[in-house]
């Protein structure tokens, strides 16, 4: 866990409001987690005030460069879209805990679900799994046609499912519809995604090994302001901080 | 000659520089980051008598320059503040400033007595921006009467100075501080966070689940300025200023105000080494004013006759 | 059907955009740059009885996404903006809200019951945010019985509606509200400027000659929608909302707080052509929304059951 | 007086803090008088919130471009020395009035006196003297040697005086001192620079034809705001403003 001004290397837009950063620097020696996130700040003035989580995509050590995929969405994204190779970013991380490697043991099956901009996390826990033995599927919801990116970098992992909410591109429907019409099976399921997604997963398998990555609003994005915390069943006041217990949590350990 | 080190009441702090309370936990996360002895002070998180949740999330809301939070008072409770958090703490050679808060008086003395008999604990700080169960929900800090009434309470059980944290959700910030200082307060802090308020124009609906919370961050700075400026030149308490501070000069501007130490909230969000950094500022700041010792910029803004040679560009 | 007029007490208004009082002059600059027909109101600078020269320079000064004022209410005085302002605006086919000021409840009362009778004078705005030189310069925005006074003795001579502009500088804004609308108010305005101030490290003394000075911009907004939250739950003024406004999503923000109109103030000095701009920009954001008419969007964050459904990517 | 997004095209350093930079656009159309300034806002964002005035100190219409000389002192000139040519800067202008051009007829002398960062805007106007005959002095102050800028430049216009404050460069001294020791004659005089230095200068020739360009801070740029007034003599109430009824004022027509 550190603070860089990390160095634009590559920018690129990928689909409708979608961008591929890649950063080069000194983090990249801690960032081993896939699922990990880091805390960017894009501006050095007052405003915008906060850092922005962004998941680690993809996590390249040896030319010590990371990856993210970003949506632009509002003041924030929209002044990251605007950088250039060259120009540096605040960054801060790796942050949180990610998908555990190891619920997956070699020669069993993985199913990786994705919506929309919580898919790209789930890019580099493929490699990792696929290169552990692992075999994986994975199931990317979209919106609609313009925002689909990456199917074929997940193609190459495995087979791979793409569903779009309009029916656009894909099959039509939610990633459940899709996993419930091709009868997918598998030992382990790592999601990451809207949280209605997340719910809808969380109940479709209430009997199997289920990671689940969740998003929430935050402060200072490593435990110590309180600002993301979810509830943990049977409690009134336990919970679980979803910046530095999380963001990936089991499946039935905390309330979503 | 330490010319940061400053004396307040039950605080001989070796700088100014300290995080603010709920922007810091209980130190665990920043001690990650640096050796937390290098801090004047640590003010910790709200304790209140029983473990709180807090709020539903979203808890925070970005604002121009500022954010929003609706916290929530999530604490552990008295009980594990005193038996885990405060211990884990005496680790550093830093005093700790507790801040405490309840919904009745009795909650509040009920703390201030446990509280202050921890060994690190060197005073208290009495958040009362909490609304008041009692009164209607009417916060603590908004009525003199009852802000004086609870200063009395807590000072008498309380082992240690009693400092009180003002919020800026008046129309008279100086008969609040008058009041309080009339209880027998030791010092004032200031300011809390203003009340606001995020409305999101996709959903029509309030960001914060909560529907409005407490302003922090620079955009506030001009008001915190204001406040201490009004009060520091009406009562002879020190003043531990705080709001929206972002770099040293931010910090000598609380000075000239009329604050004796800082806190820093927000800031360590941001980055979090802000508190460190500054305090290795702040030498080669003073140096530039033509300063000797950084107590002597309080409340310069109003002292008649002084004024700070720039010796800078 | 125009999806953006707006029915206030004597304001028939094309759109619900205005320039807010002092940052507009009397529009002779603005419409150097464009057709003041296009606005929905005017909000024309303050008036007192005599001209006034106003505060020493520096009258303003920078803050995080804000700006301080220490105008002084400088004006040239009624009788000249009676014959030489008003008679020029009438040129336009634009509604005038007259601001009124002054040092004591008759000065108001003098300055409403002339103004009111200009012909392109369509409602007053009250601002009590003045010193009371009679009540020992307390605010007359600050005590609700003093508001609430004033109100009274103004709506007896004006022949428009009165609309009174509140100041965020309380404790309490629903009970000034509410004081003010039993006493017979038309509308209310809100927010004026948070009482603020910065100090100079160079110099370490305030940057304003006058000290303290008025917060506007970007900072104050949230607190400015929290206001308006609350006020337009507890009253049924119709309320025109301001404080920080800078784009058409500001604008709705606005709306569903609580607003039926809105006043843009300091973003007329970062871009003159702002309200032109966000007039033009809004039958797109409604479409984006999925909002037939503005009007449908006032209070949307607080009444139940409605909400409004994004069409947006 | 117009907004524009005038694309950078040269932007150099010439001494401590003090830069040079070359903007291109319409706006140069409409830009005539010496003196004559612009309001620049120097961030998309809310923070710095306010545009900041910078005096025209080269007006170039054949090339369209338009330079200005600027001191980096906070936050918003720090950002501005950060853009790069080929970024745009976000320009109102031109706006208040200009040094008058009619007050020195052909074959009269003028003197020029500019103190720091007063003396950009002396340069477009040395500049249209010389070409209209009249013959020009200049004496230009700085604090120190490190932040001399344009001695060459003036030079080329005419016989030109360079005083520090500390004296380590040029006459030691003030710019008063320069004028009084080398006893420069003069029809008419030309002065931008700190407050104390047109005061002494309106001082030291009460019968003299003098302009004085101010400085105050500003809100509007345009007259709307009453920020930047200043009183006429000899009223409680009558009054200017600098950034329309000036800056440049004849010495007398304000109180300093
Ligand atoms: C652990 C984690 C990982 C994430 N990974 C990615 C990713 O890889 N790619 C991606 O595009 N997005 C990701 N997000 C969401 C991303 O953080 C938000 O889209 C982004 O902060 C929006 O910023 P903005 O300034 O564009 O929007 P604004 O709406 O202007 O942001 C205002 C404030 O709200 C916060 N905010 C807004 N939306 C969200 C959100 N969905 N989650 C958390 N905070 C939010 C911002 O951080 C900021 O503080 C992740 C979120 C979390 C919590
Ligand atoms: C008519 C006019 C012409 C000017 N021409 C030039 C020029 O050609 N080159 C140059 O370097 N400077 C010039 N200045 C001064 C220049 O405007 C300030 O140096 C600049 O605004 C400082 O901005 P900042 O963000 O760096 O400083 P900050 O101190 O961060 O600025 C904060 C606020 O104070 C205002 N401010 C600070 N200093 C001044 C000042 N001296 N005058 C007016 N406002 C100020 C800023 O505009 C801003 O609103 C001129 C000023 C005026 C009024
Ligand atoms: C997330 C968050 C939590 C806070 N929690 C507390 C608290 O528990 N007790 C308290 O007295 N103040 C609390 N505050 C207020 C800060 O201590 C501080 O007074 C305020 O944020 C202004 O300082 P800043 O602008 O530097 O953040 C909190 C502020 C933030 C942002
Ligand atoms: C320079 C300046 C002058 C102002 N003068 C007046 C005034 O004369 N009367 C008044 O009621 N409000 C005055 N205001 C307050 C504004 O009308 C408005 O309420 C406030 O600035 C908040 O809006 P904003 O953030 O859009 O500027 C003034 C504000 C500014 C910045
Ligand atoms: S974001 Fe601060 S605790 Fe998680
Ligand atoms: S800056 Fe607004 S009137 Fe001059």
């Amino acid at each position: 866990m550190k603070r860089e001004n990390m160095v634009i290397v590559r920018h690129k837009q990928l689909a409708k409001n979608i961008y591929e950063i890649t950063l080069s620097g000194h983090l990249v020696e801690e960032m081993n987690e896939p699922g990990q996130f880091v805390h960017v700040k894009v501006s050095s003035q007052a405003n915008p005030l906060l850092r922005r989580p962004l998941s680690l995509c993809h996590i390249n050590k040896k030319a010590c460069e990371c990856t993210i995929i970003y949506r632009k969405e509002g003041i924030g994204t929209t002044l990251l879209a605007e950088k250039r190779p060259g120009e540096t970013v605040d960054v801060l991380g790796p942050l949180g805990n990610g998908f555990p490697l190891d619920a997956a043991a070699k020669g069993k099956r993985a199913l990786l679900v994705g919506g929309g901009i919580g898919i790209p996390p789930l890019y580099e826990l493929a490699k990792r799994l696929v290169e552990k033995g692992v075999a994986v599927t994975n199931v990317l919801g979209f919106q609609t046609k313009e925002t689909v990116f990456y199917e074929q970098e997940f193609a190459a992992f495995g087979e791979t499912y793409v569903a779009t909410a309009d029916g656009s591109y894909g099959a039509k429907g939610f990633v459940t519809d899709v996993i419930n019409e091709r009868e997918i099976s598998f030992d382990v399921l790592y999601a990451c995604g809207p949280k209605p997604m997340l719910k809808a997963l969380e109940q479709a398998f209430p009997h199997k090994n289920v990671y689940l990555s969740l998003e929430e609003r935050m402060g200072c994005g490593i435990g110590a302001c309180f600002a993301c915390v979810c509830r943990v069943p049977g409690s009134e006041t336990a919970y679980k901080k979803v910046c530095s217990d999380g963001p990936v949590f089991k499946a039935g350990e905390v309330v979503l | 000659m330490n010319r940061l080190a400053v004396e307040l009441p039950g605080l001989s702090l070796k700088n100014p520089i300290m995080p603010a309370s709920g922007c810091f936990g209980f130190g665990r996360e920043y001690a990650r980051f640096y050796d937390l002895s290098v801090l004047g002070a640590i003010m910790i998180k709200a304790t209140t008598l029983e473990p709180r949740f807090g709020n539903p999330t979203p808890r925070v809301a970005e604002t121009p320059s500022g954010m929003l939070n609706a916290i929530g008072l999530q604490n552990p409770g008295l009980e594990k503040v005193m038996k885990e958090e405060l211990p884990w703490l005496a680790q550093f050679d830093v005093p700790i400033i507790a801040n405490i808060a309840g919904s009745t008086m009795e909650e509040y003395v009920e703390v201030a007595k446990h509280i202050s008999q921890a060994p690190n604990v060197c005073a208290l700080e009495l958040n009362i921006s909490c609304p008041n169960v009692k009164k209607g929900g009417i916060a603590f800090g908004t009525v003199p009467e009852i802000a004086a009434e609870l200063t009395k309470l807590v000072k008498e059980v309380s082992e240690v100075p009693v400092y009180v944290k003002l919020s800026p959700n008046v129309t008279n910030i100086v008969e609040m501080a008058k009041a309080i200082e009339a209880a027998g307060a030791d010092g004032l802090t200031m300011i809390n966070t203003l009340l606001g308020m995020r409305i999101d124009v996709k959903t029509a609906k309030p960001i914060l689940a909560n529907q409005t919370g407490g302003l922090s961050g620079p955009a506030i700075k001009p008001i915190a300025i204001r406040m201490i400026y009004e009060v520091s030149q009406a009562v002879s308490l020190p003043i531990i200023g705080m709001g929206g501070i972002q770099s040293a000069e931010d910090v000598i501007e609380f000075f000239y105000a009329g604050a004796s130490a800082v806190a820093i909230g927000t800031a360590n969000f941001i980055d979090p080494f802000v508190c460190p950094n500054i305090i290795a500022e702040l030498p080669t700041l003073l140096d530039k004013l033509g300063i000797g010792h950084i107590s002597e910029c309080t409340g310069r803004s109003w002292k008649k006759g002084e004024r700070s040679v720039y010796c800078g560009a």
